[in-house]
């Protein structure tokens, strides 16, 4: 889009002069999804903005919205739709900064093991799902992909199993058929000869939003050309993961438990380098027809334009 | 202290605060923290707009508070009892004690949060799971406690018991476990109320569908926080009303114990 | 000693029964626990866990007892309290992390506060119960010499009960351990024994040595600090327990 | 020094199972004054000892020590228990028992130790100040008890049948030694005793009580030669006559159920 | 009956603190024999009764019931404790205490109420059967405590000074009760007791133990005509001739420390 500058002379001007701030703490995730913020610092792209990034862990991001409000850190790292529901029940008054991952075709996936009876979409009907928390994202997405495929979603039966009981569950026979994520896509597939049943980012879904780098509207107000310049650092960022698969893989042990060798082999989310109200807006729109979200939320409004090449 | 007195000393400091809460919360106007008023009106839109003919309950509390008072109920009467069986067993034989106290002294101090795939592989998602994470929390006060209770009694009494020739099982019985009974209601006590929290974490383990604790934890993912402070309260509410129940019973057992203690003064 | 041994023994067979193809045997916990001893950040992780552990314990302990004789000798506040009382104590540590975060913050604090939270109890009701049990003879042998009520709780009710809030404090040891560790777990940031198990559990796959040999050394830790608390009680009140006697 | 007017107390406050214990009981004690209790077995002696002591609050009428109303403890006031043992603190050695009294006397820590062991000794436990109660028999812990009262040199002493646990030998000497300490000391006091005996030897007043609910029967002045003499006093025809006169008013109250 | 052979026992096993009860110890009681035991405080008579019930194992000797070795309590045994208010059962009623051992008996819960309310009315006590033992006075509960001994009906009863808290009339009641229950009944009792006058009165035999550590300094067969009469025996040449003995020989026995 709106490309400014992104030479190094005019950010160091704007480090000395345009910054409202130039430390900044930011929660992030112990998942790949996390990734660019990472390759971001390794690569200097925060620094280039004249911006000290100081990354921080959380076990999942509606725990860091307490520390965004009390201002223990400046911005985080969450899925759009804990972010959406918080925003909309007024808990706090987002603010997307950049946007961070989609969804990419294999990077989720439904599967049922090697001798489950289970062998299409439809065969999920009246069957148990696990996900990693009630009506979020996981959901969200499979609903609209059951329904392209002619099931109805009301008959799936979700349970809430966290990531490290997923595996005992399901071969225990107490999930039908496993909603995974990366690595664990990879991982059930070569280790335990699991089937892929359905691609939840596919069709309707495909290329779904899943979180991005958010802070609240009173923090962006103040910081308004930190906020760009975090932006554009995190897109300068995906974009170059785009084209370099290792810059991921070296940063992935840094802060999520997957070890090198695996890394390489499994497949990532898309990361954005850039931001688009529009696909963001769908989710949003998802929401309210789940009934997650009691009014509608414009999407564009809590964005700002990309300011990024 | 008269019922009345006690009952005109109870409520002004409640009330008192719950204005003070109300008020300071308004002013804050954070939507972490909703005024007692809409707390208060959301629960009853959730539980108690029921048809009156079902004591005004909906079907949501039929489905949140009822699973989880079973739960917590089988819990803490499963835990409950092992606590005094072992309690005692610790406290009466030496043996015992060298068997099983370096294990349960471990066991005790470890966070069930950490077990749950254990607790998952063992028993499997559902009620068998839910009872055995209440029951190895709450097992803790009751036992010892009565372990505690069983070697602190009266000396006297014990040999009284056995210069009669009691048999162990009526010496047990008819003495140690009453002499230790004022200690094992302390440990009740406890239990009674850890009994709710660990409800509420058991309603958080995998493949739970219902209960105020999967309530609640559904309520703060979706940040849905008047939802969320219902069920607090709901709990405070339900913890309040069992400990009464518990005082009166405690005063029925422990009337011997309390009279005493009273006499004279 | 021959307790643990079997306990251990089971696990061993359970494990490798394979009855859980997800619980290693105990023999390899147990090594992988050894293994962690030398390793320098699970060294930095239980640091912080016993800090925020002890922490905890001592406010718990300071508010509690004199809270406890407060209830327990004054009936009157006892009354007036219990409704807010009685109502605080159900309510659950996780569902307070968001809302204490908010208010305090996430570091060690909110730890601190959840322990607090969750390990005053036992040690409140145990000192209300154990000044209930005080034989009034004794209590009143002090005042007929003129005593006054605070001197009487000083030296009849506070020894009397002495032990019995002991054992109140030592059931708060095991609570405080167990909140350290699963708000950890939950909600811990940066170190502590349960971020160790956090992680290990998100790992793929699940690093269940690794959650096991850090269970092992919570429950180690328990076992130690009940060892020393008991050998405490044992030279505290050696009148309790000559006379008494018992098993144990 | 001490008036009782119109003592009433009833345990359990008017329910059914409310029991009469002291019916509009009169009495006085002057400075200096040992008065003995008799009574048959649960008529309320001890009951009447508590009152004085502020450690009940009688139902009805009034109790005066040194011209003020008993509501709580009165000052300089001690009691040897009729539940001796349990009275006895199981944390402290028999020493610290014995001293912590004194530690409303503003004395130092040596003083009362001083004064434990005095007390002790003058019982005949010199050696037991450093043992638990547990550690001695009925008979010393009951001595324990007296050294305690003792020790603390009271104005006014209530004892609750305070020998009654030792041997007849030492018995003799703790009545010797509390008539020698009152007439030191200036105490008044109250001696709950059921030894007709020993009521005529130690006191200078015997009151007879009736059986439940308790009141003075009898009110009988003792007047034996001082110092008395546990051979002399014993064969003095006064006493003879005095503790036939006292057997027989107990006697005429059977016993309370 | 009982046999007691070099009977030995030392506290605190050896340690500093270790004090030594009785020494070197020989006694025997025959069947149905009546046996009073005085000797000063505190020289170990409860610790001779204790190991008799089996209650503690002596360091020396050994002890016989019936021709067999005491290890554990005999069988048909009951104790009256000294310490009888700690010997009663505070969350149960009088008439609950009283019948709790009765359940070694093979009675049905009625007839071991009856044999309660019937032991509680010999007592003297017919109404106290549905109150708690703190409600009643000291006397009472002792009294209590010897009803329930009283309903066992054993074979050998041990009574440690049982009537020390009732007043005179009540006491002589009593042993008269216990004199008329052992000739009914063929117990054999062992009575502790302070009063020498009592030991006389009661006793087969009285044994006088020196002071600790308590051997058998005096063993007195005491021949007076049966039945036992209060006015008539307590006359009687031989009882005051035996009176005064076992009162010198108790008091050649100052009191241990
Ligand atoms: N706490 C109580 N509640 C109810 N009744 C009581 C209580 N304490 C004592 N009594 C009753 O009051 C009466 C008098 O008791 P008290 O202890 O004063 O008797 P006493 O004269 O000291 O008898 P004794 O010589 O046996 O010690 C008794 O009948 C007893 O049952
Ligand atoms: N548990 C104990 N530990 C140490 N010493 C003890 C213990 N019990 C009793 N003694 C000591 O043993 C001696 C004998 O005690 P015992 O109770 O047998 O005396 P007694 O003859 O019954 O005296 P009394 O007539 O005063 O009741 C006493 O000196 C006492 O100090
Ligand atoms: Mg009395
Ligand atoms: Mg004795």
């Amino acid at each position: 889009g709106d490309s400014t500058t992104t030479s190094a002379p005019t950010s160091t001007a704007a480090a000395n002069g345009g910054l409202e701030k130039t430390e900044i703490k930011v929660v992030g995730l112990p998942a790949i999804d996390t990734a660019a913020l990472y390759v971001a610092i390794d690569q200097k792209l925060f620094e280039k903005e004249g911006l000290k990034v100081t990354p921080q862990i959380v076990q999942s991001s509606p725990e860091a919205i307490p520390m965004l409000l009390n201002g223990e850190i400046d911005a985080m790292f969450g899925n759009y739709v804990s972010m959406f529901q918080a925003h909309d029940q007024g808990a706090l008054k987002l603010r997307i900064l950049a946007e961070g991952s989609r969804a990419a075709p294999d990077s989720l996936s439904v599967m049922a093991l090697p001798d489950s009876p289970i062998r299409s979409a439809k065969d999920l009907e009246g069957k148990t799902i696990n996900v990693n928390v009630l009506h979020n994202f996981q959901e969200l997405a499979l609903t609209q992909v059951l329904k392209a495929n002619n099931v109805d979603p009301k008959k799936i039966k979700y349970v809430q199993v966290t990531f490290q009981n997923i595996m005992p569950a399901w071969q225990k026979g107490q999930i039908d058929a496993a909603y995974l994520g990366e690595p664990m896509v990879t991982a059930a597939t070569s280790q335990m000869g699991a089937r892929k049943i359905l691609d939840p980012a596919s069709g309707p879904a495909a290329e779904f939003p899943i979180s991005g780098y958010v802070s609240t509207q009173e923090w962006y107000e103040k910081n308004p050309n930190t906020a760009a310049a975090f932006q554009r650092a995190l897109h300068a960022a995906a974009k170059m993961m785009e084209s370099n698969r290792e810059l991921v893989v070296d940063v992935l042990p840094n802060f999520t438990q997957i070890e090198k060798a695996t890394a390489a082999t499994v497949t990532f989310p898309y990361f954005s380098s850039s931001d688009n109200p529009v696909r963001l807006q769908r989710v949003a729109d998802w929401m309210v027809e789940a009934g997650w979200l009691g009014k509608d939320i414009d999407v564009a409004s809590l964005m700002s334009p990309t300011t990024s090449g | 202290m008269t019922r009345l007195g006690g009952a005109l000393l109870r409520w002004p400091l409640l009330i008192v605060l719950v204005i003070l809460w109300e008020v300071a919360t308004r002013a804050a106007g954070s939507a972490f923290f909703p005024p007692p008023s809409t707390i208060v009106t959301r629960m009853h839109a959730l539980w108690f707009s029921g048809p009156p003919g079902r004591l005004f309950l909906t079907d949501q509390a039929v489905a949140d508070i009822l699973p989880s008072l079973g739960r917590m109920a089988g819990g803490l009467a499963g835990g409950a009892t092992a606590g005094i069986l072992l309690g005692l067993a610790l406290g009466l034989s030496s043996r015992a004690y060298d068997y099983l106290d370096g294990v349960l002294q471990f066991l005790r101090a470890i966070p069930p949060p950490a077990l749950v795939t254990v607790f998952l592989v063992v028993f499997g998602f559902g009620m068998r799971m839910q009872l055995a994470f209440i029951m190895f929390s709450i097992i803790w006060p009751v036992l010892l406690n009565t372990a505690d209770g069983a070697r602190a009694v009266e000396p006297l009494y014990l040999e009284t018991g056995r210069a009669f020739r009691l048999s162990r099982r009526e010496r047990v019985l008819r003495i140690v476990l009453p002499a230790a009974l004022p200690k094992v209601f302390a440990g009740l006590r406890l239990a009674l109320s850890l009994s709710l929290i660990v409800t509420v974490f058991a309603e958080l383990l995998p493949g739970t569908t219902n209960g105020i604790g999967f309530q609640l934890t559904v309520a703060y993912s979706m940040f849905n926080l008047p939802a969320m402070w219902a069920g607090i309260v709901l709990l405070g509410v339900l913890g309040y009303l069992l400990n009464e129940v518990f005082l009166v019973v405690e005063r029925r057992v422990l009337g011997w114990h309390h009279a005493r203690e009273t006499a004279g003064a | 000693m021959t307790g643990a041994l079997a306990f251990a023994a089971l696990v061993e067979i359970a494990g490798r029964a394979g009855l859980a193809e997800f619980l290693p045997p105990a023999s390899e916990i147990l090594q992988r626990a050894a293994a962690l001893l030398f390793d320098e950040g699970f060294r930095a992780h239980a640091g912080t866990s016993v800090l925020a552990w002890a922490i905890g314990l001592a406010v718990a302990a300071l508010v509690a007892v004199p809270l406890g004789v407060l209830f327990g000798s004054v009936p009157v506040i006892d009354a007036a309290t219990r409704a807010i009382v009685e109502f605080l104590r159900p309510i659950p540590s996780v569902a307070l992390i968001p809302l204490v975060a908010l208010l305090i913050g996430t570091g060690l604090q909110l730890r601190v506060t959840l322990v607090i939270y969750a390990a005053v109890w036992p040690i409140l009701y145990n000192t209300m119960y154990g000044l209930r049990g005080v034989d009034p003879v004794a209590r009143e042998s002090l005042r007929s010499y003129g005593f006054g009520r605070l001197s009487v709780l000083w030296w009849v009710s506070l020894p009397s009960a002495a032990p019995f809030i002991m054992t109140g404090f030592r059931l708060a040891t095991g609570v405080a351990l167990i909140l350290t560790v699963s708000t950890e777990i939950v909600a811990g940031r940066g170190e502590g024994i349960g971020v160790f198990i956090y992680f290990a559990g998100i790992a793929v796959p699940a690093r269940m040595d690794d959650i096991l040999a850090g269970v092992v050394w919570v429950g180690l830790f328990g076992v130690v600090v009940n060892a020393l608390l008991v050998a405490a009680e044992r030279r505290l009140f050696r009148w309790h327990h000559t006379r008494v006697g018992g098993g144990s | 020094m001490l008036e009782i007017e119109n003592l009433t107390h009833i345990y359990g406050g008017g329910g059914p199972s409310a029991h009469h214990a002291i019916d509009q009981l009169n009495l006085s004690v002057a400075e200096g004054e040992l008065l003995c209790i008799v009574g048959p077995s649960g008529c309320g002696k001890s009951t009447l000892l508590r009152s004085i002591a502020g450690l009940i609050t009688p139902t009805g009428g009034r109790i005066k020590v040194d011209g003020e109303l008993v509501r709580q403890t009165p000052d300089n006031l001690a009691v040897v228990f009729q539940d001796y043992s349990r009275s006895l603190f199981p944390w402290m050695s028999v020493a610290d028992n014995v001293a912590l009294p004194l530690r409303r006397k503003n004395m130092d820590k040596k003083r009362r130790r001083e004064a434990a062991a005095e007390a002790l000794e003058s019982v005949g436990l010199s050696g037991a100040g450093r043992k638990y109660p547990f550690q001695l028999s009925g008979g010393m812990q009951q001595r324990v008890a007296i050294a305690r009262a003792l020790a603390y040199r009271p104005t006014l002493m209530l004892m609750d049948e305070p020998f009654g646990s030792v041997d007849a030998q030492t018995r003799e000497d703790l009545e010797d030694l509390v008539l020698k300490v009152r007439g030191h000391h200036k105490m008044t006091i109250v001696l709950i005793t059921h030894d007709i005996d020993e009521s005529v030897y130690v006191g200078d007043r015997v009151v007879v009580l009736s059986k439940a609910p308790a009141h003075v029967v009898a009110d009988l002045q003792v007047d034996l030669p001082s110092p008395r003499d546990q051979i002399n006093t014993r064969e003095h025809p006064d006493f003879v006559h005095l503790r036939a006169e006292v057997g027989r008013l107990v006697r005429g109250q059977p016993v309370a159920h």
